[in-house]
């Protein structure tokens, strides 16, 4: 054993993300961490990184208590972490990238520029990538940031490697260059932990796993004992099918036409259209560029050319407003960053978007902003405690309620919702489906984005599969399984 | 919001023991008809131009050339005057050229994407430069007392100066803009969280705009109001000013990384910073005292809050 | 026509006013009299030998005496000082002005409420002080000056003009007569380059010396009618290779200045003493308070020490000539 | 993933990779090189050795100024309290430690470094925003000064000669004050280029929260840069002591933003990450030498100050164009190479 965590919690305000977890990390074998969206996954992670300290519980190294106060200390014990979300440095070079907080120096302590472009260059070659060492890091794609951030953990020799779904933006061949080195890191004597929501690469890759869910612990042993179906089943904790309660809609006439739309260097010549009632899903590998098109269809990025009509009529390219005026709503991916302004009260957040048809001669008649709050809060089963608390302090499933209160009281013709459940518990996630299937069956166009095939399979009358920018398939309910969706999104036959 | 709260009562406290410890130490002089009335003349333009900053700064940005926009419209009142137009044409037209001058800081920030800070610390030498060129070193003085009484009389019958009507009316308009309408809810979540504010349809691009536009115009008001209750029109009027009104602002309890704040937070800072002056000087003490006095209470205003968040924090 | 507000039909509508009433030349002198001295700033040390004469006077006179004033020459920052001295009732203003129409309005309304305001070193405008104390009468320091710069060239060559802020009203009337002084035909080998400012600020002062030299290659002489200016030039030539190539003069303190006066980077400068100037402003207020004049051309009144004064034109009163400062007389003096 | 990939990056490679930076000091270079050479057209005693001295000597406090800065705005913060520490520290020692030239310097780098210290530890352990703290701290350290000189004025009379040559003596004709900034400057430059804590105060301004996880210890790297800032402030105000011979309590008031414009102009990202301090002095030389230049050419000073601040709108757009076009540029390529 190299690095335990033994009964582990971590709240955030209200939410629990970590409820007496424990893991133990072995030297030369591989171990998953498995669990739905949300399950607490990064948050352990984070604990075993040093970058949040457990509220109870502990950390033990090679047996003995120990304690991280900073990711520093977590460096020094030997423990090297692919993050989720990249964390390089844009101003710098990719070369200094990798050899950040370790550069190679010579005598003095002066670094070596060249020893520094070797190294980067060295491991690129291990991982088979061919990336300039000498570029910024600023301005590469999702994939090679993520292969930087690769190379950067390798690097570091460390002890323990901790990879929170390094794969999701790779493709085929990358990976299996990844798990290459990643089996001849283990040979040499590594412990390694594992996060993917690809079942399959877990197989190939783990000998063990842990399985969480909403933050508890739920199984840990070693992965031959069970199957992936028995896996999932562990991580849903019930019967998939129970989960998407699609009500039947029949399609009305189109309401929302995309035609050969396009931002250069990001998507290329998307067309689809959405009827009234219809949930059509948009799915793909993370960064093919599905929440880019809904961002240019809402108007917050502009495109370059293509056009987007709402009931046949055009609107004006590059205006969330005229998007809104059309009856276009849009829930965003990033629901802390885009959706929501976390330190305005509920109330405010509901209303952000309603600011317009609650004020009269530009003045906000505050008692509609509440109503329109309490309203929707109340159709949401929205749980909180004041109107006026600040949206920061909700679970991650009630935060999202606001930022669906917020659209939905716009009575919008066309919805758009990127990963609509994105670190929702099951529950809410439940609920959330069935929201968007009753508007779907009030006549609601839906346009949705979702990484998580169980979803977009459940939900969606059509699915349109995006690769590297370009729509690549069209596969009716009917004839859309994993395995067609994954070929189409990938380019390549899944094992 | 209850912090704020919190932090305008301290403010608050803080200008009643000026006020008292100001009479006690003055011999009651603080507290005169006449002695608030040059209170109202000396804090005027700082308090006309911390208005639209409040609302600049909640958004997140920053305006560094207010004081030089106040420096350019005096300087054109100066010229202007020389080349015979008359007053009454004169001032409009420096208005104008006020909000010209702002429009033109919100155009860099927002069309081309330039960091504000950057950009009005530029504009802020350009303007002042131009107000160079415009007037160079003369000083223009013979302004008809019908006009110049404004700046250095009060309301007949009162102690009230004229400018304070003007900043009053204007506190109720910012007021009640930022606080009361659609506007200032853009403004408040476009400061605290400009992403999220575009992903909600808001134009935060035209909001910006119309900010530096305002702040442009209300600066040169200033200019205005500085001209005439010094009956001189210089180019370097104003120099140094938008640090004080900055400092004023913040210490309003307006945060510097934007979404929070309130006009009338920013107006008791005003009137503490301009009390403390008055009560200072009316007492003799050197003006050491008040200089040191302002970066320590524009220090409390930043470590209040985090300091009793950590110890909220701590014992939560 | 379209009317309006004009430069040329506002005529001289400046308000204020002033109360006349008539001198008691024989009146006793006030005693216990509130003074207030207020320089154009508080640093300056040319000022500070001048508190020290007014202060000298005060105590002598049996008055009280105050020093107040900004860290900045600003021509705004006098305003509210003033306006503080009219609220605590002080009888006595002792005002070096820093721009002349930007204090008028305030001493008007301070002078409304009774108080006396007697500007020296630099005036306010005439119709909003009682007195002007004059360091020396604006013809003689220019004659004098343009005489010393002349003498240290030889008679010809370039000559620049390094001056304090561009609206300081002594600067600009000295100026003016020094121009005229040039276009005698004794000074037709001298030529004025350029006039310079320094805004009594010494870094300004200093690379503005640093400008007029590169930019006029043939200049042989500078003038600098400032204590601030003529001491930054000074050390700015000590500094540089045309120490000893470059003549400088003008006004200047016999402490600021020894040093270059003994290493021979400056020739001679001038000054009245600024002292005397203060104790003059005192002796002229408190006469004035006491009803022993009015400001009239023509009154006469004791000013100690100093001997007795008469108010000349536009109410002016003039402390004498200025002294001449060389590497030979400049250890007597202390100032 | 295919062939053409290959074939296609060495040319990419020339156009993404580095060189930015370099450019951006070419630029000033350039900028520098034709203010110079149009001003000694007309005027040949601009770049006469007396001419060429002052430049340097007008350049050199701004321009050490700027080292501290560049650090400063390079970790995404700004240190606002430049000039007030330096009027202090100028006052200080030219008030009291005048008599021992080396004294002073270490007094004032010390009085320098106490004040850097001061909003070091406000912004790195207090987590406030520097902007605020540094406008804090202009202020009540300019209140210290005020309360220290108490109205009185330092002469060259009053200093000894051996504290002024400080200021105006060399060595073989290069003024000590151009060794000193020289010196200073190569020392940061170093320190920033190839000395791992150099690095990660890009890094910090670069991704402040990357930064963290990196496990770079931002507080102490933070700090440390005030601590510099400060520093060479005190140092600076040492060293205008002996050049002016002349200091009141007023020395080096709105000399901040000076700074910090030439900060920008030499190419120092203003929101952290990027430029370096060679940039940023050489920015410090441009500006003052167009103010010369100007002085020379008989351009009224009035158009100085306008000049500048339209040179450093131009600095900053040129800057943004420059980013959006590499930016854009990046962009399609790497998705132009893999579909
Ligand atoms: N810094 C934070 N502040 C508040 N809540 C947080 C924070 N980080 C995570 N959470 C919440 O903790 C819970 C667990 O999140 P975590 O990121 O660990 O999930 P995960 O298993 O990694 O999911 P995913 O598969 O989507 O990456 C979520 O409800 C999330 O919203
Ligand atoms: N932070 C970023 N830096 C650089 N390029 C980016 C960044 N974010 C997105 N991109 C570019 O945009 C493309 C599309 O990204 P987008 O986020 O739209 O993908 P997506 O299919 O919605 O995946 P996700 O599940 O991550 O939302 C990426 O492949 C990448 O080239
Ligand atoms: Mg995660
Ligand atoms: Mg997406």
């Amino acid at each position: 054993m190299v690095i335990a965590l033994a009964e582990v919690s971590k709240s955030f305000g209200a939410v629990r993300a970590l409820r007496e977890v424990s893991l133990t990390l072995t030297a030369g074998r591989a171990h998953a961490l498995l669990g739905e969206n949300g399950a607490g996954k990064s948050t352990l992670i984070k604990v075993l990184a040093g970058v949040h300290r457990p509220d109870s519980g502990q950390l033990l190294l090679d047996g003995a208590p120990a304690r991280f106060a900073s990711p520093a200390d977590a460096k020094a014990a030997g423990v090297a972490v692919i993050y989720q979300e990249p964390t390089l440095f844009g101003d710098l070079s990719v070369a200094e990238n990798v050899a950040m907080g370790r550069h190679p120096t010579r005598r003095g302590g002066m670094i070596d520029v060249a020893a520094m472009r070797e190294q980067a260059e060295e491991l690129f070659a291990r991982l088979g990538v061919d990336i300039d060492p000498r570029r910024p890091a600023r301005g590469l794609s999702i994939a090679d940031q993520q292969l930087v951030e690769i190379a950067k953990a390798l690097g570091s020799d460390a002890r323990v490697i901790i990879m929170d779904e390094p794969t999701a933006a790779l493709s085929g061949t990358e990976v299996r260059r990844l798990f290459g080195v990643v089996g001849a890191l283990r040979e040499h004597g590594a412990a390694v932990l594992f996060v993917s929501h690809r079942i399959d690469e877990v197989f190939e890759l783990c000998q063990e796993a842990t399985v969480l869910r909403d933050g508890g612990f739920v199984w840990s042993g070693p992965l031959h004992e069970q199957t992936p179906d028995s896996v999932v089943r562990l991580m849903v904790g019930r019967d998939l099918d129970a989960l998407f309660p699609k009500q039947e809609v029949a399609a009305g006439e189109t309401v929302l036409s995309v035609r050969r739309l396009t931002r250069e260097g990001v998507f290329t010549d998307v067309s689809f259209d959405v009827k009234a009632g219809e949930i059509l899903a948009l799915a793909g590998l993370v960064g093919a560029g599905r929440s880019e098109i809904a961002r240019a269809v809402f108007g917050v990025d502009k495109p370059d050319g293509g056009q987007v009509l709402v009931r046949g009529k055009r609107i004006r390219a590059g205006s969330p407003g005229a998007a809104m005026s059309a009856g276009i709503g849009f829930v965003p991916e990033d629901r802390r960053q885009q959706g929501l302004v976390l330190d305005a009260s509920i109330e405010r957040n509901a209303a952000l978007a309603s600011l317009n048809r609650l004020s009269r001669l530009g003045f906000v008649r505050s008692r509609d902003e509440r109503s329109l709050a309490r309203d929707w809060a109340v159709k949401l089963q929205l749980k909180f405690a004041h109107l006026t608390d600040p949206v920061a302090v909700l679970s991650g499933g009630n935060q999202q309620k606001v930022v669906l209160a917020k659209w939905l009281s716009r009575r919008p013709a066309v919805l758009i919702v990127d990963e609509p459940t994105r670190g929702i518990d099951v529950g809410t996630k439940a609920e959330v489906h069935r929201l968007l299937s009753e508007l779907a069956a009030q006549g609601v166009a839906i346009l949705m984005i979702s990484s998580e095939l169980p979803e977009v399979l459940g939900m969606a009358d059509r699915v349109l599969v995006v690769r590297e920018g370009r729509t690549v398939a069209e596969l009716a309910r009917a004839e859309a399984d994993e395995e067609r969706i994954v070929l189409a999104a990938t380019g390549v036959a899944v094992a | 919001m209850k912090r704020l709260l919190r932090w305008e009562s301290a403010l608050f406290v803080l200008l009643v023991l000026i006020a008292v410890i100001g009479s006690a130490a003055t011999g009651g002089l603080f507290l005169t008809g006449n002695s608030l009335f040059h209170l109202g003349l000396d804090v005027g333009e700082i308090a006309l131009i911390a208005l639209p900053l409040t609302l600049v700064i909640v958004a997140a940005e920053i305006d560094l050339s207010v004081a030089s926009v106040l420096g350019l419209s005096s300087a054109l009142i100066g010229t202007l005057w020389n080349a015979g137009w008359p007053l009454e044409a004169i001032l409009p037209f420096v208005l104008v050229v006020g909000a010209l001058c702002g429009a033109f800081n919100g155009f860099l920030v927002t069309k081309l994407g330039l960091p504000s800070l950057a950009v009005t610390i530029g504009t802020l030498a350009l303007y002042r430069g131009l107000a160079l060129v415009v007037l160079g070193d003369q000083a223009v003085a013979d302004f008809p007392y019908s006009y110049t009484q404004f700046g250095t009389a009060p309301i007949p019958g009162t102690w009230i100066p004229y400018p304070m009507v003007l900043f009053v009316l204007l506190a109720v308009v910012f007021g009640l803009l930022l606080h009361a309408t659609a506007f200032g809810r853009a403004v408040f979540a476009i400061g605290a969280n400009e992403e999220a504010a575009r992903f909600s349809g808001i134009r935060v691009k035209r909001t910006k705009l119309i900010l530096f536009t305002l702040t442009g115009a209300v600066s040169s008001l200033a200019g205005v109001v500085y001209t005439l209750r010094f009956v001189s029109a210089r180019a370097d009027n104003g120099t140094g000013l938008e640090l004080a009104v900055v400092a004023a602002v913040l210490l309003g309890g307006v945060s510097i990384f934007g979404g929070r704040g309130t006009i009338f937070g920013v107006i008791l800072a005003v009137l503490v910073l301009g009390g403390l002056r008055t009560a200072l000087i009316l007492g003799d003490t050197s003006t050491e005292v008040l200089t040191l006095v302002t970066g320590i209470l524009l220090l409390a205003s930043v470590l209040a809050p985090a300091v009793t968040k950590r110890l909220t924090r701590g014992t939560s | 026509a379209c009317g309006g507000t004009t430069k040329n039909n506002s005529g001289g509508d400046t308000g204020g006013g002033q109360t006349q009433t008539t001198a008691n030349p024989n009146a006793t002198s006030a005693k216990d009299l509130k003074i207030t001295f207020l320089p154009k700033q508080v640093n300056n040390p040319y000022f500070t030998v001048a508190q020290g004469g007014a202060q000298k006077a005060a105590q002598a006179l049996g008055e009280q005496f105050k020093a107040t004033g900004p860290s900045d020459a600003d021509a705004s920052s006098q305003v509210t000082y003033i306006n503080t001295a009219s609220q605590q009732g002080q009888n006595i203003l002792l005002l070096a002005a820093n721009d002349s129409n930007a204090v008028a309005p305030a001493l008007k309304s301070a002078r409304q409420q009774g108080m006396k305001v007697v500007t020296f070193d630099s005036d306010a405008a005439a119709d909003s002080r009682d007195v002007f104390i004059n360091q020396a009468t604006a013809q003689s320091i220019a004659q004098s000056q343009v005489k010393l710069i002349s003498d240290a060239i030889g008679g010809a060559g370039e000559i620049a003009i390094l001056s304090a802020t561009a609206n300081a009203t002594n600067q600009n009337a000295w100026i003016a007569i020094m121009k005229q002084e040039l276009a005698k035909p004794q000074y037709a080998n001298l030529k004025l380059d350029e006039i310079a400012y320094g805004n009594d600020d010494d870094q300004t002062s200093f690379q503005k010396t640093q400008g007029l030299l590169q930019a006029h290659p043939n200049l042989k002489g500078i003038i600098s009618p400032t204590t601030v200016g003529v001491a930054a030039a000074a050390r700015y030539l000590d500094s540089s290779s045309y120490k000893g190539k470059v003549a400088l003069t003008g006004l200047g303190t016999p402490n600021q200045m020894r040093k270059f006066l003994q290493d021979g980077t400056v020739g001679s400068v001038e000054l009245w003493d600024p002292a005397q100037l203060g104790e003059l402003a005192t002796y002229a207020a408190v006469a004035l308070a006491s009803g022993q004049i009015t400001g009239k051309q023509g009154e006469k009144f004791k000013a100690g020490e100093l001997g007795e004064y008469t108010i000349g034109a536009n109410g002016e009163v003039v402390l004498g000539d200025p002294v001449t400062f060389t590497k030979d007389n400049v250890d007597k003096y202390n100032f | 993933m295919s062939g053409t990939q290959d074939l296609a990056l060495p040319e990419r490679r020339r156009r993404a990779g580095g060189g930015m930076t370099a450019v951006r000091e070419l630029g000033i270079l350039i900028a520098l090189a034709v203010v110079v050479g149009v001003t000694a057209l007309v005027n040949p005693l601009f770049l006469s050795g007396q001419g060429i001295r002052d430049l340097l000597l007008n350049a050199c406090l701004v321009a050490l100024l700027t080292v501290g800065q560049t650090m400063v705005v390079i970790t995404r913060n700004v240190d606002l309290s430049v000039g007030s520490v330096l009027g202090f520290s100028a006052f200080l020692t030219g008030d009291t430690f005048s008599v021992d030239p080396a004294l002073a310097i270490v007094v004032g780098i010390g009085v320098g470094a106490l004040c850097g210290l001061l909003n070091g530890a406000l912004v790195a352990a207090g987590k406030v925003p520097s902007l605020v703290v540094t406008l804090g701290t202009l202020y009540v350290i300019r209140g210290l000064d005020y309360a220290w000189a108490q109205g009185r004025q330092i002469n060259a009379a009053n200093l000894p000669d051996g504290f002024l040559a400080l200021g105006s003596a060399g060595v073989l004709g290069v003024p000590y004050l151009v060794i000193i900034t020289v010196i200073v400057l190569a020392v940061a430059a170093l320190h920033l280029s190839s000395y791992r804590s150099g690095r990660e105060l890009y890094a910090i301004g670069s991704n402040p929260e990357a930064a963290v996880l990196v496990g770079i210890p931002v507080g102490r790297r933070v700090f440390t840069a005030f601590l510099v800032s400060g520093a060479v402030a005190g140092l600076a105000g040492v060293l205008w002591a002996a050049r002016y011979g002349t200091v009141d309590a007023t020395a080096g008031t709105g000399l901040e933003l000076q700074v910090v414009s030439a900060v920008v102009v030499g190419g120092v990202a203003i929101f952290g990450g990027s430029g370096t301090v060679v940039g940023a002095a050489l920015g410090a030389l441009l500006l003052t030498t167009i103010g010369s230049a100007l002085e020379v050419l008989h351009i009224t000073a009035f158009w100085q100050q306008a000049i500048t601040g339209a040179l450093l709108l131009a600095a900053i757009a040129l800057d943004r164009a420059v980013a959006l076009r590499q930016a854009a540029a990046l962009r399609r390529q790497s998705r132009g190479v893999s579909a």
